[in-house]
């Protein structure tokens, strides 16, 4: 069974400006340990689809299947991460996390227990006490992750985690996450509109056209996992890094394409 | 802070907190330096002050347009002395917090409303836009007949003066929080009042003090208009008596002193700002 | 001194600025300006209205007038602030234009003992209750006192805020016919001279525009005669100036006594003198610094009434 | 928009912008339409007047605490029919506009060197931050003592009302100026005039025209105040008037029409704004 | 000659709450004709040196000669393209060329011309009467190039141009910069913390260490040019980011250490 089934969604937004069409019809479904990446350019519709799939936006047509049941609003079974940094600044580090545990059924004491366990695996336990603007923007976003995964979902939902880092940073996070990844496996929907990072993390690569989104590639990474630093500079990813890039490159010179006729007619 | 060399993040957000306190180079936007602040501050106090002395000193003007600074202090002294300034500063005092409060305590949930929930925006804003506009001093009359002559009355003024900007900036406030905030409240199933409370009424904090801190020296302005009528003391109704004896003096006494408390009150919800909201950076100062 | 104009013949109009209040018993001003008398008599007069004696006395004080009405006791005042004043004129005295009023269930003045009363300390409506008060053998503790704004007691007195409230017409008028409840328990008729009215002018710009300050008193003269003669006319001619219907006022004109020049003359030279002495006692019960101590009678000078009298 | 697709840019920046703007599923921080602005905005309108009149036709209330709307509407037709509701509101226009402007004059350049020279700021702010706590209303004999009886007193009144707010607020406006703008200037070999003329001022514009509109409104607050002396028109004067003829159906008349003066006043400046600055797009809709 | 000369420059900020080393000595300079990338952690001071550079900041101690002679303040002989957007909304995106050749000796006509020559260099002269807002992230970039080349200064300053663009755009902008760089040539330093960037532009990669910042390493990149969109996987840039990576990372690690010893300490 799927972790979660996109069936037939699309989505139009209408705003005071006019209607924009976010998504053609998307077909597509997510197996429980798998880790997909979803690469597309500016404004395709990724986060569209990431936000439906969370349940924080209606599609217009179609639906959404977790575990074979079909959802209609946000859960618990399904944890996200935001490209910004969404601590919340007025909470320690320790809180932020035990924000995502409140109401559920657990003593205070356990509740401390399991934020500090999820702090740790991201190697964060020292900045417990910390606030979140004390830290830097990784640290930031590995708090973030703990705290998506501290609720144990099946299904995380990425949205560009890594793109307001900086390249070295970044790695440093791809790596974090390929090692959680591969120790906890569950099913990741990681939103990039950088190829090597979607390459050198996933099993899988959707490339999405550009507006109305669809997908336009579904490509399967076949590079030995534990994956370390070494992937990077691979002979494989730089393969699947080509390909990909030759995919993009037809999507970019349509839309350059579209935009000069549009401003010459 | 002892995470000091932690805290410059990534270029794109400290390069935006930079832009607002930056330290350049050229003379502009150089923030000076507090010390640099505090001297030409009081040099410029000092030197308003010492014009007005040797004006006065040299009898360039009118003592009843322009009393002299010793005269100014001897008005001030005396009512001092009698004990009649401080009952008139606690006095007025007790009636701009408690009429600040009324009006907080009915902006701060309505302020709230309006800007989380688009119907209560709809429903509320052009009604808050209307009134607003009107001027306060007008209402005098129609708040007698409304609420007497007693503490509601001064009250009544005070919120008038009060409440309609309060809701109006509470709501934009509000408005700022971010949606992604919101977002992560929402994937982990909460309903709304837990987000309000949770989240948009935490992270809108400090934007909301700072209303409150602007708003509560408004309420100040209101003083005299409540104390015009029936109060047996207070500032502004001091002032008013002052006015019919044509005490120069003493108006400028108290106008001074007002100027002054609001200026300490100003700084006090400024320090306690800081201290409430250790977490936020944006304020200013 | 600049602001200060002087009379230059009568080919060019003396222009006087007067400082007055929509006070009826200042009306007569209105049908100077409305009639021309002012122009007939060589002068330019620019009337100025006030709220409050405050900001008439500023304005007087900072050298924008030549001349002012107030009350009597008000004029105290401003002697007391150490304003160059000179009374020249006696205008009016108030009978039943200004009382005190009250709810049904009080009678007398007796009957305020204990009892909420608004008006607005140092005025008129001070003295009158002053007075009262002490005809009842009361005093000011024995009430409580509630100060407000002449324009704002009647409003506190129907709003229920007060037991009693201290005022003059229109208001009283106004009052009344808001609340018919509310009647007077006492009026300024009852002290007769208690609360009058004088025209005062900068001593030192009377001093050197004699001339100006008794062709004044000479158009006041010509339109309370016009008054006598024409009072539809010329009631209508002061509501429009004090911005009311003349129906709302006719009852109020009937509480005021306008005094021409020739009994004012006789006024300020004979009678005077014992009123101010009520008025200052009065005062002095206040036991307001600012306003005792003066003598009013002192700053009377008859000698430009005298003149424009002998002239008439 | 011509180029309405190629709008979207970065995520980033639009995330942001959307963040203000949203359009959501969620009740929170769903953006009414403008339909059901205007439906719910009117709705609360009607309500509260179908209340008014409900309450003074069942006569509920005393007429003089609380006048029926046909009192009321009767008042203003009076006032109309004689002319003298026009030559009341055309005089407090040309008060408020001129006050206003000279306000305006001497804020704007100074607002714009305390917020862009630090030592300005310095030397200014804590001199106009005691100085904003005085009530105006206060200043009323002062400034007849000072500026005598004529216009002049009425402009100064509406000018000490305004003109503080409107100095530290265009201070605020110009000290966001975002510093890459200015370090773009620099490069080119500006000196500070050219930066300020060129850069400064044309990036705080839209800020500037915001701070406008809303001091533009606080400046009718202070109309009845600055009319309080010696006017013969103007809806503040008219007011007071009525006051002392305890004529609550004219006073209702003439704050509801201030308040819709306010309003209009306050879309044709949203309307002009738009209009000016058509290149922004952070005004609020 | 050397374009651009840096002698014992340091700088140390003071600010209200204390004083920050932000460059320890840099001694180092560039050749006219040179493309020269300058690569860092963040905050390792890469802007500052950028902005004392452009006269934009006072160096604590030491100097800048530019063409053999001393600087301190900006000047038209360097240009500057900075991170963000800084398009002037208010003017058209021709008005925006223009502003950066007013005040010169130059008729109306003329000005009007040569800004519009630039705008074609960057493939924007369609887009002339737009203003800002309606363009795209890359395509403000572009523009705002085409200011900084127009007044043709000597040395051209980029901080992070493309650091806020979405992956493939940046890789088309880097095609752009390559091919103006390549018909034009002058000496340009250009900040970036992206790896790849810096080899795939560059004839010469300076590596900062973290702050205080300091010279760490400068390599010579030999990729033939004209380079294209396959530089980006072809085998000698692979070997340089390899090289690049572990510099980085030695880097990344000793921050890494240094913070938790101090937070635990
Ligand atoms: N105006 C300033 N006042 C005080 N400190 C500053 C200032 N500008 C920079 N710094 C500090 O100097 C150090 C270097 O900053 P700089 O902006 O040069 O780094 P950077 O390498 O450009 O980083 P990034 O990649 O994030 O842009 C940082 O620690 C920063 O906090
Ligand atoms: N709330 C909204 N209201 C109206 N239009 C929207 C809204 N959110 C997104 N859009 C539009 O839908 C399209 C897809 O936006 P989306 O944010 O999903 O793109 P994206 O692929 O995530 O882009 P990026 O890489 O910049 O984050 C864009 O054209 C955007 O302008
Ligand atoms: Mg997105
Ligand atoms: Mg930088």
């Amino acid at each position: 069974m799927s972790a979660v089934r996109i069936v037939n969604v699309t989505k139009t937004y209408t705003t005071r400006s006019g209607r924009t069409q976010a998504l053609s019809p998307i077909n597509v479904s997510f197996r429980p340990d798998e880790f997909t990446a979803i690469l597309g350019t500016s404004g395709c519709g990724k986060s569209t689809l990431l936000h439906i799939v969370a349940g924080l936006e209606q599609p217009s047509t179609g639906h959404i299947e977790v575990n074979g049941t079909a959802v209609s609003g946000p859960g618990r079974d399904r944890g996200m991460v935001f490209q910004n940094y969404t601590l919340f600044p007025w909470l320690t580090v320790q809180q932020n996390v035990e924000f995502a545990l409140r109401d559920l059924p657990m003593s205070r004491r356990k509740r401390h227990d399991q934020a500090r366990e999820y702090l740790g695996l991201v190697g964060m336990e020292a900045f417990a006490a910390a606030h979140p603007s004390e830290l830097s923007g990784g640290m930031r976003q590995r708090v973030a992750i703990a705290r998506a995964l501290s609720y144990q979902p099946r299904v995380l939902l990425m949205d560009e985690p890594f793109g307001a880092l900086d390249a070295q940073t970044r790695q440093g996070m791809q790596m974090l996450l390929t090692r959680v990844w591969e120790e906890h496996r569950m099913s990741v929907l990681f939103v990039t509109h950088d190829i090597e990072e979607a390459v050198c993390l996933s099993d899988r690569v959707i490339v999405m056209s550009r507006r109305p989104g669809a997908i336009k590639a579904d490509l399967a990474i076949d590079i030995p996992r534990p994956r370390g630093i070494d992937t990077l500079t691979s002979a494989e990813l730089n393969g699947y890094k080509a390909e990909l890039l030759q995919l993009i490159r037809e999507e970019a010179d349509d839309a350059q394409t579209a935009a000069s006729a549009k401003r010459a007619g | 802070m002892s995470l000091g060399h932690a805290t410059p993040a990534t270029g794109e957000l400290s390069t935006a907190r930079r832009a607002v306190q930056p330290v350049r180079r050229h003379q502009l936007f150089h923030q000076p330096s507090r010390t640099a602040f505090w001297i030409w501050g009081s040099a410029v106090m000092a030197a308003l002050g010492i014009v007005w002395f040797g004006v006065t000193a040299l009898e360039f003007a009118n003592p009843y347009f322009l009393p002299s600074p010793g005269a100014v202090w001897t008005a001030g002294y005396e009512m001092a002395s009698t004990g009649q300034l401080w009952a008139d500063t606690s006095e007025s005092m007790r009636r701009i917090v408690i009429g600040f409060l009324i009006s907080t305590a009915l902006a701060l949930p309505i302020g709230l409303l309006m800007g989380s929930v688009g119907r209560f925006e709809a429903a509320l804003e052009p009604f808050i836009d209307f009134v607003r506009y009107m001027p306060a001093v007008a209402f005098v009359p129609l708040t007698i007949v409304w609420f007497g002559v007693d503490e509601g009355q001064k009250y009544s003024i005070i919120f008038i003066g009060t409440f309609f900007q309060q809701a109006l900036m509470i709501m934009d406030n509000v408005k700022r929080t971010p949606l992604d905030y919101v977002r992560v409240g929402e994937t982990l199933g909460l309903g709304t009042t837990k987000l309000l409370r949770r989240i948009v009424l935490p992270s809108s904090g400090p934007a909301i003090w700072d209303t409150l801190r602007i708003s509560f020296g408004w309420a100040w302005t209101w003083l005299v208009v409540a104390e015009l009528v029936a109060a047996r003391d207070g500032l502004g109704q001091r002032i008013v008596v002052s006015q019919r004896y044509f005490d120069t003096d003493r108006i400028f006494f108290l106008i001074g002193l007002i100027g002054v408390i609001g200026l300490v009150l100003d700084q006090l919800f400024k320090i306690a700002g800081r201290a409430l909201f250790r977490w936020s950076s944006t304020e200013r100062g | 001194n600049s602001d200060v104009p002087s009379s230059s013949g009568d080919a060019n109009p003396a222009r006087v600025s007067m400082g007055t209040q929509a006070w009826i018993g200042y009306g007569p001003w209105h049908i100077v300006k409305e009639k021309g008398f002012d122009k007939n008599h060589g002068i330019d007069l620019d009337l100025v209205n006030f709220n409050t004696d405050a900001d008439l006395s500023s304005a007087f004080a900072a050298g924008r007038l030549q001349a002012g009405n107030a009350a009597t006791n008000t004029v105290a005042q401003f002697l007391k602030a150490g304003q160059p004043r000179t009374i020249v004129l006696f205008e009016d005295t108030s009978r039943t234009a200004d009382a005190i009023l009250a709810r049904p269930d009080i009678r007398s003045v007796a009957d305020l003992r204990g009892k909420k009363v608004a008006f607005e300390e140092g005025t008129t409506s001070d003295i009158l209750l002053r007075h009262a008060l002490s005809t009842a053998g009361l005093g000011m503790d024995d009430i409580k006192v509630v100060p407000t704004p002449a324009s704002d007691a009647g409003s506190a007195l129907i709003s229920g805020g007060v037991d009693a409230a201290v005022t003059y017409e229109p208001y009283i008028s106004a009052l009344r016919r808001q609340d018919s409840e509310v009647a007077p328990i006492f009026t300024a008729g009852d002290k007769p001279g208690l609360i009058s009215d004088t025209l005062t002018v900068n001593t030192e710009w009377a001093k050197k525009n004699p001339a100006v300050v008794s062709d004044l008193l000479l158009a006041w003269n010509d339109a309370v005669m016009y008054y006598r003669e024409h009072k539809q006319e010329a009631q209508a001619i002061i509501a429009k100036g004090v911005g009311v219907d003349v129906a709302d006022l006719t009852t109020s004109f009937d509480g005021v006594d306008f005094y021409d020049l020739q009994q004012s003359n006789t006024y300020l030279t004979k009678e005077f003198p014992e009123t101010a002495s009520v008025i200052e006692k009065v005062l002095s019960s206040t036991a307001d610094e600012s306003a005792s101590g003066v003598s009013i009678a002192g700053a009377v000078d008859t000698s430009y009434g005298a003149k424009a009298g002998g002239a008439n």
